[in-house]
Parts: structure tokens; C-alpha cells; sequence
């Protein structure tokens, strides 16, 4: 039973959309939590600067509120280390997801970043057998998601090597960063067949490829609206295919979940781990009617989920 | 003071020639002063005094000439170093002590010397003392920052710092303009310790434009004009008079009062300015020049400044101001430093000219040139920066911001410091007849002749006013009396 | 007057000396064939920075401790409001522009209350502002992306006459505030302040006015730059203003306004916002990871700093 | 006639009021922070911070401003976590040679009269690269001594607290009391009269920097040992924040007028208020509005006090 326990959720950022769904999303599936008394609270705490330091204070504050358990999107896997234990030496159960924590006592709720990165450049495998030019896109310099899904598409550029990235900008997972990134090298670069993203930067990517009055190559998407109605504007038009991946904002409610069922008294294995979302030429109208307009692409998960996912990883 | 000339001259200047662009700032002047001599330098605006003084404490560099220490040896890369290591220290024209900083730890500042376990006490003591000595009863607390002081306690504080010594002995105290913000009982008391120090073997270069205190306190008096140095005589040989005469200024008349008619009764004030504190309601009619006086830093500045923002807008300004000020402390109140001296002058009047909010740059420039005549500002091109201008040749370029303004009220704090007496009797005119025009002047003062030029005076204490003379009664014993608190019969 | 002139002159020259050098060692690399595309892109980007630019350039020439760093949630604000007011409806794209126009107003009068009514330093009040701002973005749209109506991101994205239209804005609005500054009365009046405020308020500069219209100013041109950033990345996102924070006082400063106050200069913003999206853009051609192409940013910059200082001479 | 508090007392009392109560509200909102355990975790994190501030109010008192001081505790504490972790030896020669660098900033900002604003912005790049080539991705680990540091408790009074008035000790009497303290501020305050009295500006400048540079380096330990870890990023916020320490702290941008006390008591203030927030529980699309709010607030605080000192000194 667990009507008596208090959840909290840490989270470093809200400045982009990606992350209004996951407090949406938080906010949706906790009220009807506590309006039905499986939680006691379930209350969002978000920082105003996406900086671990900060994160590491409201950690240890919300230790002092007595909170029961805390779920953590975190700004760092590893700075936030030394709270994140004082958490646990004062009791509270730690749940990491999306941006997880490497300190041993909490668990951690993991997406396949490695595998989103390289399942993209196997879809292009599939597109273009022949092979050809990338250009990569890259999220924010020096973070941990942004190394991995790296890591992952050069590991997918080693195994499919008829493909080479001729240009790599930073757009730090932003699309007016990326479109500015993207109009500064493509001039200077050859022949594109296709972009390899993180998420967030697709769009950009489009518009500054178009600006340029090149041709459109196939730019993997990152599940925003946007993304995926211009997707389906260039379908219609000349039959444009492409895929959309990346992890669905929704996964802070499996996080809550799952800290439900540890402070429960359920064994729950510290390490879990979660698809991600992918949309393909099939679901993209689907994708495209559930999505809200300017949101991105979304699932909530129930306590069936949670139960499933717990269950796969004994 | 018997001066003994066949000692070694403290500092020894010879052929002189310094370079500003085109302005020759100094023209081969020669420049000598022995132990225990206190020398007067005296000369026009933009003689070359201030000048002369930089190049003897080593911050500016000589196009041409020679410096040769007591040592009798010539110096070759004379600076700021060797000029502090001969003991010689300098008050400046502009008060130059660090602000942030209290009275003691501007005296760490002045003397390298000073540091380990104790510094603070010993300096404070030190200051203290000397303080104490030169201007008994002077109400400084040298442990408070000097932006808290009042400009005559800073200048108060620079003059004691600089007649400190430890280490090196101080050989030579330059004071370029030291009693231009220090009122008469002040100055006095400072001419009394240059007495004593002179006595004890200190040099002294003191520089003045109030030709009494110059020939007061001096045993030599060297007159510059236009970088050269135009006579070196005994003191005992000039009168005021021959004095301005060689600094090629008309001859001073005595700056006597005028006569106005007796203002009606049921006249209006162009300015009140009620204030529960004051014995004496301040009040100002229309073409009068009133006078503020009493010892100085007793919130005269204050009520000018209080009396400006009163009729001047914080977010509205109007075409034609009602008020125009001239700032006395020019550093803080005044110049516009990285501006030019054209730009400084015109900033209040650039209303007038304005079509569509543009400024015509014609116009600024006609007047630009009208005023640079008017007022006689020392510089070949007013497009050169304002401070490249010599102390009182700014004041100038402030004063005719001010006058030239459509502005009814003039307000004006201690304006004439460091102006020479030539440009002061202009100037004198000039408010004469700008008065008689009906424009009203309320006008500070650390002078007491300035003071007895006006028509009507507030005499001030401890920030309150507390007496008013009118006319004949304006007189330096009636102001004297009721700045000391006294009964005047 | 000649010398002075010269003095200025090769202030902000250096900024442009420097975007010069950075084009073609770009340009190179793909032996000339980038040219046309690389300028468009350019003064394309260029031109967000400098309407940005203009606004902190008026702010710090109010003098030391001035400066705005509310610019970034101002632009997210107004693009947010005001494409959600547009709501793709062509016929509300000038109604749409004035609101963005009037949040800038509203924004600055609020930093100027701040700093006037509570006395906060400026660069702690518009940051406390900020964050306000930014909740209330949060607020209104929770961070969904409304997109801009056809004309108008056609518009934002199109060429008139070879250059993009954005800089031709830019262009315009640089013309406006060089006749403010350098011409009108009230540039010389903020020069005053930024000099000296006490003397300027003791010499009928009516201070407050002044200071206040200065920070609506900025305001107002970073809540139009958001408006047509917005339009131009096809919606308004809650991050997308994060960039202009230090990049509005880097263009400021390299283009050879003093941070001392009093000294500004509209002609350097243009070369130091070109030389700005250059940098990054040789750097990516030529392949730096992001640790060696930081550091290299880094140094350039502090390399055109030093090389303009060679030619500075302080009076 | 004296006044009850001289200016320099006062910018210590009113930060230090500000503090008071900002404390008592949130004992009063979360009484669990009153204990021991409550104290250390509230402040344990603003013992960097402080650090960082000290840092730039020595910047500040020679009247530039540092915008690199986060990009620099950042890189401090790659290099904790990884060489001084390692190899001890190597590690304290690289931070060694950051001192060095910091100080050869100083320098250089002085003699080529360059905008100090723009060289920290250029070096902050720099830093941030040389960080990112440090750890690519975060990680590291905290040496063993520095972590026993940060995590003992000694009795009766927190690390966190002690560490504090530590350092507010420390910096007071380097800055305030000290002999070298006099002539840097005299440096802010008016830097050509401390030349005219034959001292070298560009030396007691570079001490200054390379002073400064030492607290931000020790900053960036404190960091890593509470920390366990790093990454290239991770305090890049204390720019922003040690600025607004200083100036919360009493200290103002120019003339050398600054307090490392009350630098101390603002970091704490700072800390503080971000904990007071999540004390309220507020809808999360205000909680960043509320931030600035209450920054706005506990400036307002030195509002009254002052104004309150100013009708005394009248009366
Ligand atoms: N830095 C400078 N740049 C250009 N010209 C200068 C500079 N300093 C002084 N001058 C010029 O040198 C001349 C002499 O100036 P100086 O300050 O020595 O005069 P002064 O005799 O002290 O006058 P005052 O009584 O007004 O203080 C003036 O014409 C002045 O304009
Ligand atoms: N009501 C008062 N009672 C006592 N002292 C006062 C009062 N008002 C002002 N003072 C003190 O007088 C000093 C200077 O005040 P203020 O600046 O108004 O003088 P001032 O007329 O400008 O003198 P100055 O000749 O230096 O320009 C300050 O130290 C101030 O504290
Ligand atoms: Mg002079
Ligand atoms: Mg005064």
C-alpha cells in the first residue's frame, strides 16, 4: 500500500517541448494517481537553469521535504552522483529515467540512445543499398545522450560502410540552432543522401536544405509535430519517405510507476530498460492525428506497463 | 626665510619644452627650487603650471629639455619612481585620491612602504597627526571612505597625505590649486603649516589664482605665460597688481557691487525654495544675483543641486530648460570625458536647434565658435577632447554651456575654481550684464570676493541657512560672524 | 577631426577585416563554390543577431553595469504570443507584428520599473525579469509550436535583389538607430548618460526618460527579431532566443562599442555579426570536433579583440 | 555628527538581513531544516558558489567583469575529476598553469586596454573546449581527499557552514585588511592616482586575476568533491550567479567598491532562495517566473534597509 507515500519529480529542464510533454504527461497520469489515493503526492519540480549544480540543491531539498521517493530526469549521469546517495543514505528511493544516473543505489529507466543511433543508418541501409553521403547532426556538446546516439550512428556508419558523414554540426537539439548550423557548412559540402539526427532537429534541417535549393535527402525525424506534419506535407506531394524516432516524452509516468511499485515492496532490478518510439511511413498519419499540434509524438504508460517492463528485465 | 642658494637645488628643470600635437603646452621653460623655499607659480588658463608640475613628478615625459636631481646628477629616464624616490610628492588640480578607499588606506596607497602587521595603525596615526597639525579642527574621520567626505575634507585628507613621509624624507610638496575648494580660514591654515615646513627644510611649489594667497605664503614667485616662464622674482617685489600684469591679464578693477533698484514688495520670487530646516526661507528674484556663502561643505551645494532637479525634468525635458548649472567639482558634476570640447558645451542647448529630433551640426558648431571667442577657451580646435583642456579652460567650456542657454536661473556651485583673474573679470562682466537682462543668478562661492559681488546673500551652517544680508550688509565680516554662529549686531 | 575620424574608423573595421578572412578561408575549401550559398546564409543569420545587437548596444552605451539579458525570453515570448494570436490566418499578420512590437514595450517598461522603483542593477533585474518572462511563455503555450502563415514565413525565408529579406530589415532598422544614435538628440543625450549620469542629469538630461526609452528600445527590437526568428524556423520554441544572450554582447563589443559607456557604433555590429555565424561556419566546414572548435572560437575572437586594440588609441 | 552605519558596514548588514530572513521563512515553511543534517544539505552547494563569487568580486574590484568564471570552474573541475584524480602531480601543474593563464589575462586586458568583457567571453569558449576534451561525455571520479572533506561532519556545526565562514574570513582579510587588498580596490577606485604614487598597475593587476583564478580553481575541487563526478558543463551557471552574488552582496560594477562578506552571505542567499522555492510548491510553468521573483524580492529588501539608513543620516 502506498496511499501514505510522497513522489516527486526532479526535472532539470522545461525550455523546450519535448519537455512539456513529459510534465503533461506527468501531470495527466499522477492526478488521477492521487485523486484515486494509489500516491499521496506526486508533485513536478523543475529547475530554472538546466545545470546539474542546481539540480543537485533541489535534490537535497526535496530530501528535507521528506519526499518518499524522487524520479529524476537528470542534467548529468554522473554530477549529481554525491545528492543522489545522499538520497539514498536518507531512505529515498531514486528512480532515473531518459537522463539517468550512474550512482549504483538509484535505479535507472534507460533508452537504447546507442541503438537509436544506429538504427537510423540501418534504415538507410535498407533506402539506399548503394550507399552515400551523411550529414549528422549532433545535440549538445559534452552530454552524456548526446555522446551515446553519436556513438551509436558511427557504430551503424562502421557496420554499413558505404556510408560516409561528410559534415557533423552541433545543433543543440534545438531547431533554430540547427537550421542555423546546417545553412553555415551546406554550402561548403558535396552531394547530401541524408541527415542523421537526435531528435528536435529535423525541421531545421528541411529548412535550411530547402533555403539552399538543394535536393531534399532523407532526413530521419525526431517525432515532433512539425517534423511529422512537413513529413507528410512532402508525402503527399512527391511520395518523400523517411522514418521518426525517438524516446516518447511519456516515460516520466513508467518512472513514476515503477518508483510506485518499489516503494510498494516490489524487487524491482535497478536496471530497466524502455524502447523507444518509432513512426514509420505506415503510422505516420496516425502518428500525425494523436500527436498535438506544435507537441511531440507521445505515449503514457499505465501500472500494466510498468508491471510488463519490471517483468522483462528479471 | 633667508633661502640659501648654494645648496643643490631640490630639482632642477632646464629648456623645458613639452608637446601636445600642435599646443605647445610647455616652450623652454627653465624651473629651479631649493631646500626650504617655497616657490608661487602663478600664470593664465592653460599657462603650462599643471603641465610643468607633471613633468617634476615624473608622470609626463619632456619633448626636449633637461631634468637634473639634488644630486647634481642630470636624470635620463626621470619618472614617476625616481621623482618619488627623491621625495617629492604632488596634491593635483584634480582631487586624485581613491574614493572607495578611507582617508588611512589611501595613505597605504601613497607610501609602498607601508605594509605588514600594524600598517593600519601606524598610518592612521600618522594621518591623524599631521591632520591635526595642518588643520586643527578639521572633523575628519580617517577611518571613513573619502567619497563620504565633502570636497574641502577630500582636499583636506590629499594635502596631509602628500606632507606625510615615511620612508624616503619629503623634499618637495607640490600643491597645484590646493585652496581652490577650501575656504579662507582653511587656506590660512595651510599657508601657516607651509611656513613651518619651509622652516624645517621642505620645498614647496604652490599654485594659485588667488594672487593674495600666492604672495602670502610664498618667498619666490615664478609667473608662466603660454609655456615659457615670463618672470622669476622675489615675492617682496610683487604687488597683486604687477602680478596680473605679467601674466598679461588686464589689469584687475576691484569687482565692486551694483547698484539695483529696489525691488516691489509685492514682487513674485522666481524660485522659492522653502525648507523646514533653514531660519531663512531661500527666495530669488527675477534679474538678482544671490549669493550663497559660509564655511564651505555646509550643504550649499547641496541646495543648488536640490533647487536644479526641482525645476528640471527626470523624463521630460523642455525645449528651452528653465535652469542651467555649472558644476564647480567639473570631474563628477560636469565634463563629458570622452566627449569633445564642442560636444561638452553644447549638450544643454541642443533642444533649440532640433528639427524632427535631429541635431544640426551647423548651428552646433556656429555656437561652438561664438562662445569659444566669448569665453576666450585656450585651444586651436574645439573638436580636440575635453581633457586635453587645461582645469580652468574646462571650466570655461562649462561655464559657457550654461550661459548660453535660454534658461532664466543660473545655478552655480563654486564655478570660478582654478578660473584666472583675467577670465574672472570677464566672466564677472558677463553675469553683470546677463543680471541686469533679467536673468536671475544664485551663485556659491568658496571666495569671499566673489561673495561680495552679489546682490543678496544666504549664509549657511551646518547645512541649514541661517542668515540673509542684503545689500550694504554683505559684507566678509557680516558673512564670517554668522558662518561662525555669531550675533551680528 | 580627420585623426578622430581615423580613430573610429579603424575601430570597427577590424570586425570586418576579420568576417573578410573567415569567408574566404571557408570559401577555399571547396575552392570558391560555396561563395554565393555561404553569403546568403550569412546575411541571413547575421541578421537576427544584429537587430538583437542593436537594441544591447544602445543599452550598453548607458554605461558600466548596463545591459540587457532579458533579450532571449522577450524573442520566445513574442514569437510565442504572436503566432499563437496569427494562428496561421494570413489576414492577422500585422496585428500579430504589433502585439510582438507591444509585449518588446510592456518588457521594457517592466525592466525599467525595476531598475528605476526598486534601484536593482540592471543586468540582476533583466535577468529576474527573464525568468518571469520565460514562465509566462511556458504559460501561454506550454512550449507547443504554432506555425508562422504561409506569406509571412515565405517572407521571412525569401531574397529580394540577391539578399535575403531578413537583412534587408535588418539593414533598415541599422539605419534608423544609426540616425538615432549619431544624429538625433536623444543619441546624444544616452551618449551623455553613459558617460557621465550625474553630469548629465546636472546638464538638463532629463535622465530617467532617457535611460528608460533606452531599455524599451532594446526590448522592442528583441521582441521583433523573436517575431521573425519565429517565423523563419517555423514556430516559436521555448529555447530559441538562448543563443542571442551572449551572442547580442559579443556582437556589441566586437564591433567596437566601449563597455565603458558612451561610445557606440552601428557599422561594427554588421561585421562582427557576420564574422560571428562565419566562425562557427569555417569551423564546421573544416570538420573540428567541439572541443578544438570552441577553443579556436575562443581565440579568434580574443585574436580580432587584440588586433582592433592595436589601432585604439585612448585619448 | 556619525551615522549609525558607515557605507561599508552597511553593505555587509543589509545582505546579511536578507539572508536572516529568508532563513526564518523557510524554517517556517519546512521546519526539518533546522537541524543539522538541514543546514548542511541546504548550503553544502553554496560553498562553490561562494568560492566562484569571491572569485569574481576580486575581478570586479579591479573593475572589469569575468564572463568565463563558469567555463573555468567548470574546467577546474574536469581536471579534479580526471588528472588531479590520477596523476596528482600533473593535475596541479595544469591548474598551476590556468592561475598562470588567468593571470596573464589580467595583463593583457590592462596593457592592450582591451574590454575585459569580450577577452572572459573569448576565454570562456576556450575553457569550455579544453573541458570538452577533457571528458567528452561526464564522468570522472572525485579524488579520495576531497571527498572526505566535503562529506565530514564535524560537530556541532555542518561542513557547509564552517566552509563558508571560512572562506568570508579568509577573502576579508586578503581584500579588506590586507595591505595588497588596499591597493587592488585603490585600483578599482582610481587607478591612475595608485600609478602617480609609483606602484605597478599591471602587477597588482595580474596578482589580482591570478588570485582570482586560484578561488575559481579551488571552486572547481569543492565542486567535484561534492559532486563525485564531472562534466564540461556543469557549472557553467555560476557566471551568471557569482555576478549576481557580488551584487546582492553589496558590491557594485565600478569604483572598487566591494565586500567579500557580503559576496559570501549573497551565494548563500542565492542557494537559499532556489531551496525556499521548491519549500513553496508552486505550478511548475511559474516556478521559474517565481526564481526571478524572489531574486527581485530579496533585492527590494536592500531597498528599505538602505532607505531606512538614509533617513537616519538625515535625522
Ligand atoms: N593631455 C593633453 N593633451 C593635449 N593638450 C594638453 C594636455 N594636457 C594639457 N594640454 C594643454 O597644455 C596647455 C597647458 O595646460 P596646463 O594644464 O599645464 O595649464 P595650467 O597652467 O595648469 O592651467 P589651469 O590654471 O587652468 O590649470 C593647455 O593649453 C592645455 O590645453
Ligand atoms: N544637516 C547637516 N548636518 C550636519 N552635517 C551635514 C548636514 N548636511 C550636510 N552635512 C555634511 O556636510 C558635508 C558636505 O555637504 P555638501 O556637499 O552639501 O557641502 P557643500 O556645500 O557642497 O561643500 P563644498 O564646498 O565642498 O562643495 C557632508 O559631509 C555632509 O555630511
Ligand atoms: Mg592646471
Ligand atoms: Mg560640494
Amino acid at each position: 500500500d502506498t496511499s501514505d507515500k510522497r513522489i516527486a519529480l526532479s526535472n532539470n529542464y522545461a525550455g523546450n517541448s519535448w519537455r512539456q510533454a513529459m510534465l503533461t504527461s506527468w501531470e495527466l497520469v499522477t492526478g488521477e494517481a492521487v485523486s484515486v489515493g494509489v500516491v499521496a503526492a506526486a508533485d513536478a519540480f523543475t529547475t530554472a537553469e538546466n545545470q546539474a549544480t542546481e539540480q543537485a540543491a533541489q535534490i537535497q531539498n526535496l530530501i528535507l521535504q521528506g519526499y518518499d521517493a524522487i524520479v529524476l530526469n537528470a542534467a548529468s549521469p554522473t554530477a549529481l552522483n554525491g545528492a543522489v546517495r545522499e538520497a539514498c543514505d536518507a531512505g529515498v528511493i531514486v528512480v532515473s529515467f531518459d537522463g539517468i544516473v550512474t550512482e549504483p543505489c538509484a535505479w535507472r529507466i534507460a533508452v537504447e540512445f546507442r541503438e537509436m543511433g544506429r538504427v537510423q543508418v540501418e534504415y538507410l541501409a535498407g533506402r539506399i543499398p548503394e550507399g552515400g553521403n551523411l550529414l549528422e547532426i549532433r545535440g549538445l556538446a559534452g552530454v552524456f545522450v548526446d555522446d551515446e546516439i553519436s556513438a551509436g550512428i558511427h557504430q551503424g556508419v562502421a557496420e554499413f560502410s558505404q556510408f560516409q558523414i561528410v559534415g557533423s554540426v552541433h545543433g543543440d537539439w534545438a531547431q533554430d540552432v540547427a537550421q542555423r548550423a546546417v545553412a553555415g557548412v551546406l554550402p561548403s559540402l558535396p552531394q547530401i543522401d541524408a541527415v542523421v539526427t537526435q531528435g528536435g532537429d529535423g525541421y531545421g534541417a528541411a529548412q535550411a536544405i530547402a533555403a539552399a535549393g538543394r535536393d531534399m535527402p532523407i532526413i530521419i525525424m525526431g517525432n515532433r509535430q512539425d517534423e511529422i506534419a512537413w513529413w507528410k506535407e512532402q508525402k503527399d506531394a512527391n511520395g518523400y519517405e523517411t522514418m521518426s524516432v525517438s524516446i516518447a516524452p511519456g516515460v516520466s509516468t513508467l518512472a513514476f510507476w515503477v518508483a510506485q511499485q518499489i516503494l510498494d515492496g516490489e524487487d524491482v532490478p535497478q536496471d530497466l530498460v524502455v524502447p523507444f518510439l518509432t513512426i514509420t511511413q505506415d503510422t505516420l498519419e496516425e502518428a500525425l492525428e494523436t500527436t498535438p499540434e506544435g507537441g511531440v509524438a507521445n505515449v503514457e504508460y499505465s501500472l500494466d506497463d510498468a508491471k510488463a517492463v519490471i517483468a522483462a528485465a528479471k | 626665510m633667508d633661502t640659501n642658494m648654494s645648496e643643490r637645488p631640490v630639482i632642477e628643470i632646464t629648456g623645458a619644452r613639452k608637446l601636445f600635437g600642435a599646443v605647445k603646452a610647455l616652450d623652454g621653460a627653465d624651473f629651479a627650487i631649493a631646500p626650504g623655499e617655497c616657490v608661487g607659480l602663478v600664470g593664465h588658463n592653460g599657462a603650462g603650471k599643471s603641465t610643468l608640475v607633471n613633468v617634476i613628478n615624473g608622470g609626463l615625459g619632456l619633448n626636449e629639455g633637461q631634468i637634473t636631481l639634488s644630486s647634481g646628477q642630470v636624470s635620463s629616464d626621470f619618472s614617476i619612481r625616481v621623482a618619488r624616490a627623491q621625495g617629492i610628492r604632488c596634491v593635483f588640480q584634480e582631487l586624485s585620491l581613491c574614493p572607495n578607499l578611507s582617508v588611512v588606506e589611501n595613505m597605504r596607497i601613497a607610501h609602498s612602504g607601508l605594509s605588514g602587521p600594524g600598517w593600519r595603525s601606524q598610518a592612521r596615526s600618522m594621518v591623524d597627526e599631521l591632520l591635526d597639525k595642518i588643520f586643527p579642527g578639521h572633523g575628519i574621520d580617517s577611518g571613513r571612505a573619502v567619497s563620504e567626505l565633502s570636497i574641502a575634507q577630500r582636499q583636506m585628507a590629499e594635502i596631509a597625505i602628500a606632507f606625510s613621509s615615511h620612508g624616503a624624507p619629503t623634499a618637495l610638496v607640490i600643491l597645484d590649486e590646493p585652496t581652490s575648494s577650501l575656504d579662507a580660514s582653511r587656506a590660512e591654515q595651510l599657508i601657516a603649516y607651509v611656513k613651518t615646513f619651509n622652516a624645517a627644510g621642505g620645498a614647496v611649489i604652490f599654485i594659485s589664482h588667488i594672487l593674495g594667497e600666492v604672495l602670502d605664503v610664498s618667498d619666490r614667485i615664478v609667473v608662466m605665460r603660454d609655456g615659457k616662464v615670463v618672470s622669476d622674482k622675489p615675492s617682496s617685489a610683487f604687488t597683486v597688481g604687477s602680478l596680473v600684469q605679467a601674466m598679461g591679464s588686464v589689469a584687475a578693477e576691484s569687482a565692486g557691487r551694483r547698484t539695483v533698484a529696489k525691488r516691489a514688495v509685492s514682487e513674485a520670487p522666481v524660485i522659492a525654495f522653502p525648507r523646514e530646516r533653514d531660519a531663512v526661507e531661500f527666495e530669488a528674484f527675477k534679474g538678482e544675483l544671490v549669493g550663497l556663502a559660509g564655511l564651505s561643505g555646509h550643504g550649499q551645494t547641496q541646495l543648488i543641486v536640490d533647487l536644479f532637479m526641482s525645476v528640471s525634468g527626470d523624463w521630460w525635458a523642455r525645449r528651452e530648460p528653465v535652469a542651467a548649472f555649472v558644476a564647480g567639482d567639473r570631474i563628477v558634476d560636469g565634463v563629458f570625458p570622452i566627449w569633445s570640447i564642442l560636444l561638452n558645451m553644447t549638450i544643454a542647448v541642443l533642444g533649440r536647434w532640433q528639427r524632427f529630433g535631429l541635431t544640426d551640426r551647423a548651428q552646433e558648431a556656429e555656437y561652438g565658435r561664438t562662445w569659444h571667442e566669448k569665453i576666450g577657451i585656450r585651444t586651436p580646435n574645439l573638436d580636440h577632447p575635453i581633457l586635453s583642456l587645461s582645469g580652468g579652460n574646462q571650466q570655461k567650456a562649462l561655464f559657457a554651456r550654461a550661459l548660453g542657454t535660454s534658461a532664466p536661473l543660473v545655478l552655480m556651485d563654486d564655478p570660478m575654481r582654478g578660473v584666472d583673474i583675467g577670465t574672472k573679470q570677464d566672466v564677472y562682466q558677463m553675469l553683470r550684464e546677463e543680471a541686469d537682462s533679467g536673468r536671475t543668478f544664485i551663485w556659491y562661492s568658496t571666495e569671499m570676493d566673489e561673495v561680495c559681488v552679489c546682490d543678496r546673500v544666504y549664509v549657511f551652517r551646518e547645512g541649514r541657512i541661517v542668515r540673509e544680508l542684503e545689500g550694504d550688509a554683505v559684507s566678509e565680516e557680516n558673512i564670517l560672524a554668522a558662518s561662525f554662529g555669531e550675533r551680528v549686531a | 577631426m580627420t585623426q578622430l575620424v581615423s580613430i573610429y574608423r579603424s575601430r570597427w573595421i577590424w570586425s570586418f577585416v576579420a568576417a573578410a578572412v573567415v569567408w574566404t578561408i571557408t570559401v577555399m575549401f571547396t575552392g570558391g563554390a560555396s561563395m554565393v550559398g555561404l553569403t546568403q546564409a550569412a546575411f541571413t543569420f547575421a541578421a537576427f543577431s544584429i537587430i538583437v545587437g542593436l537594441g544591447q548596444m544602445f543599452v550598453i552605451t548607458l554605461g558600466p553595469g548596463n545591459v540587457d539579458l532579458s533579450i532571449p525570453a522577450t524573442m520566445t515570448l513574442s514569437g510565442t504570443v504572436a503566432l499563437k494570436f496569427i494562428n496561421v490566418d494570413a489576414s492577422l499578420i500585422v496585428p500579430g507584428f504589433l502585439i510582438a512590437a507591444g509585449i518588446g514595450l510592456g518588457v521594457g517598461l517592466a525592466n525599467y520599473s525595476l531598475i528605476k522603483l526598486l534601484r536593482i542593477p540592471p543586468i540582476i533585474a533583466t535577468l529576474a525579469m527573464s525568468f518571469i518572462i520565460q514562465s509566462t511563455a511556458i504559460w501561454t503555450n506550454r512550449g507547443l509550436r504554432i506555425r508562422p502563415p504561409q506569406p509571412l514565413s515565405d517572407f521571412a525565408v525569401g531574397f529580394t535583389f540577391g539578399l535575403p529579406n531578413l537583412a534587408w530589415v535588418a539593414l533598415l532598422i541599422s539605419a534608423l538607430i544609426y540616425l538615432l544614435l549619431e544624429k538625433s538628440v536623444f543619441g546624444r543625450w544616452v551618449i551623455a548618460v553613459g558617460q557621465n549620469m550625474r553630469a548629465a542629469r546636472l546638464a538638463g538630461i532629463p535622465v530617467d526618460g532617457v535611460r528608460c526609452l533606452t531599455y524599451v528600445l532594446c526590448a522592442v527590437l528583441a521582441a521583433i527579431c523573436g517575431f521573425f526568428l519565429a517565423s523563419f524556423s517555423g514556430g516559436a520554441a521555448l529555447n530559441m532566443g538562448a543563443e542571442y544572450l551572449l551572442m547580442s554582447i559579443a556582437v556589441v563589443v566586437i564591433g567596437g562599442t566601449s563597455v565603458a559607456g558612451g561610445d557606440s557604433n552601428v557599422p561594427g555590429i554588421w561585421g562582427a555579426s557576420l564574422f560571428m555565424f562565419l566562425v562557427v561556419s569555417m569551423l564546421n566546414t573544416y570538420g573540428f570536433d567541439a572541443g578544438y572548435r570552441m577553443i579556436m572560437t575562443g581565440i579568434i575572437i580574443i585574436g580580432v579583440i587584440i588586433a582592433a586594440s592595436s589601432r585604439t588609441v585612448r585619448i | 555628527m556619525k551615522t549609525l552605519f558607515s557605507a561599508d558596514s552597511l553593505r555587509i548588514l543589509v545582505p546579511a538581513f536578507s539572508l536572516a530572513a529568508l532563513l526564518a521563512a523557510v524554517f517556517y515553511l519546512q521546519p526539518r531544516t533546522m537541524s543539522y543534517m538541514g543546514l548542511n544539505l541546504m548550503f553544502n552547494l553554496a560553498v562553490p558558489i561562494a568560492l566562484a563569487t569571491i572569485a569574481q568580486m576580486l575581478i570586479i574590484a579591479v573593475n572589469d567583469l569575468d564572463l568565463s568564471i563558469g567555463a573555468f570552474v567548470s574546467f577546474a573541475a574536469c581536471v579534479t575529476a580526471t588528472f588531479l584524480e590520477s596523476d596528482p602531480l600533473i593535475g596541479l601543474i595544469i591548474l598551476a598553469a590556468a592561475v598562470g593563464v588567468y593571470a596573464l589575462m589580467g595583463v593583457v586586458i590592462y596593457l592592450r586596454n582591451l574590454p575585459a568583457i569580450v577577452v572572459t567571453l573569448g576565454m570562456s569558449f576556450v575553457w569550455s573546449g579544453l573541458a570538452v576534451l577533457l571528458l567528452p561525455s561526464p564522468g570522472g571520479s572525485a579524488p579520495e581527499w576531497i571527498r572526505a572533506i566535503m562529506t565530514s561532519r564535524p560537530p556541532f556545526v555542518p561542513m557547509a557552514i564552517i566552509a563558508s565562514v571560512l572562506i568570508a574570513i579568509v577573502a576579508h582579510l586578503i581584500v579588506m585588511r590586507s595591505s595588497f587588498g588596499v591597493v587592488m580596490r585603490g585600483v578599482g577606485g582610481n587607478s591612475r592616482s595608485v600609478e602617480r604614487a609609483g606602484w605597478s598597475v599591471v602587477k597588482v593587476r595580474a596578482m589580482t586575476y591570478a588570485l582570482a583564478g586560484t578561488f575559481a580553481v579551488i571552486a572547481g575541487i569543492v565542486l567535484v568533491g561534492l559532486t563525485t563526478a564531472a562534466d564540461a558543463n556543469i557549472a557553467l551557471r555560476y557566471t551568471l550567479l557569482s555576478i549576481a552574488g557580488v551584487i546582492l552582496g553589496g558590491g557594485e560594477f565600478v569604483g572598487g567598491r566591494v565586500s567579500p562578506i557580503g559576496a559570501v552571505i549573497g551565494a548563500l542567499t542565492l542557494t537559499l532562495a532556489a531551496s525556499f522555492l521548491s519549500f513553496l510548491q508552486i505550478s511548475p510553468d511559474w516556478q521559474i517566473g517565481v526564481q526571478g521573483a524572489i531574486l527581485i524580492i530579496v533585492l527590494a529588501i536592500r531597498l528599505l534597509l538602505n532607505r531606512r539608513e538614509r533617513r537616519e543620516k538625515r535625522a
